[in-house]
């Protein structure tokens, strides 16, 4: 999705599920652009580009491993693209299943295979005129 | 034949575009060469290449209608 | 807290934040009240209480502990007391960090300490008159 | 010596009551027999008895300046 995920974003998607009464438990996995200190000064956004028709196919594949792998209610995924200030949230997972240990272990495996396996790259801006490009660790 | 090729992250930075035109290969290897050749700042990094959106590790044959791209190491999250 | 907790109360917890911008992962357990089948009935609400003192006590020296093991910005836990619906959420827990594994971590071993180690206690009303004390697993 | 005693979850629900009182005891050990004895319904029930706040599993002297409660298995969250 285009720009930065609201906190209203994420209580309405939350409201959402109060329905699906087969579901105890809710893992959410936030992202928020961190002021990180670099060499030529701070970061004070993140710009994101993906190549989105890939990384769509690949969430498509990602997410049926884990309905596969784990006993899951429901599974949302967003992640921001373009300019993302500090502090504001860039990535929400959101992994719903009837007992906890399904959906903790399943957001905890899927949040490691967004940002390992989604074709999306981050470009640090850092103060007005420089920028770096971001390394996952 | 002439590849198209999408360029992402650091790779477009550098080429100054998110697309560019290889002539005269067939093969991934051989495309690859001409890129490096081309854009020597390339070699520094680590890219992949995808083939119809799948990263490819061994050398295959591809043709213009496959949609083929230059994959810096990810970092969204 | 006395009473469910509502979307709005999490996505205002989550905006808070918003300030901190040495965060850089957030991670959020809810836990919403199952329609279970019993032997007598569906489930259609819980009713907890607490022997608050020694859960806050208890509370105290858990978030102590895990202040220690991990590196962590923030902890907030927020467990409903009465009468909670089928659907409602009636755990919070949040746990934020600089680096995802951290708060990844610590939210796993704080959901599990809170259900095992907190003196509270659910009764799960069932149809209009039956009962069962809740059995965690 | 009458201890007062917390009681929570099934117990206070058996024993349809918050608290109770338990006199002549002073020690965690007469306590339960006491206990055991005037509400035979919570043998069943695996609970754990706790002084000051904190869960006792060894026998120890008690005074009516102690917080004493009888605690189910916990089942919050």
């Amino acid at each position: 999705m285009e720009g930065a995920i609201s906190p209203e974003f994420i209580s309405e998607a939350i409201a959402k599920h109060s329905t699906k009464t087969a579901i105890g438990a809710h893992q959410i996995f936030l992202g928020q652009i961190r002021a990180d200190e670099k060499e030529d000064g701070v970061v004070q956004s993140i710009e994101f580009t993906a190549y989105r028709e890939m990384a769509e196919k690949q969430y498509a594949e990602i997410r049926e491993e884990l309905f596969e792998s784990y006993s899951l209610s429901c599974m949302h995924v967003y992640h921001s693209l373009g300019n993302i200030g500090v502090g504001e949230i860039n990535l929400f997972v959101f992994v719903s299943s009837k007992h906890r240990k399904d959906a903790t272990e399943a957001c905890r495996v899927l949040v490691e295979k967004i940002k390992n396996e989604l074709p999306i790259w981050g470009k640090e801006i850092i103060g007005e005129e420089n920028y770096s490009w971001k390394v996952n660790r | 034949m002439t590849i198209k090729v999408k360029l992402f992250g650091i790779l477009a930075d550098n080429a100054q575009a998110n697309k560019i035109e290889i002539s005269d290969v067939s093969t991934t290897e051989e495309l690859l060469q001409k890129v490096n050749r081309k854009y020597p700042s390339f070699e520094s990094v680590n890219y992949k290449i995808s083939v119809n959106q799948d990263i490819i590790s061994n050398d295959q044959k591809i043709s213009t209608d496959d949609e083929i791209a230059l994959l810096p190491p990810f970092s969204g999250g």
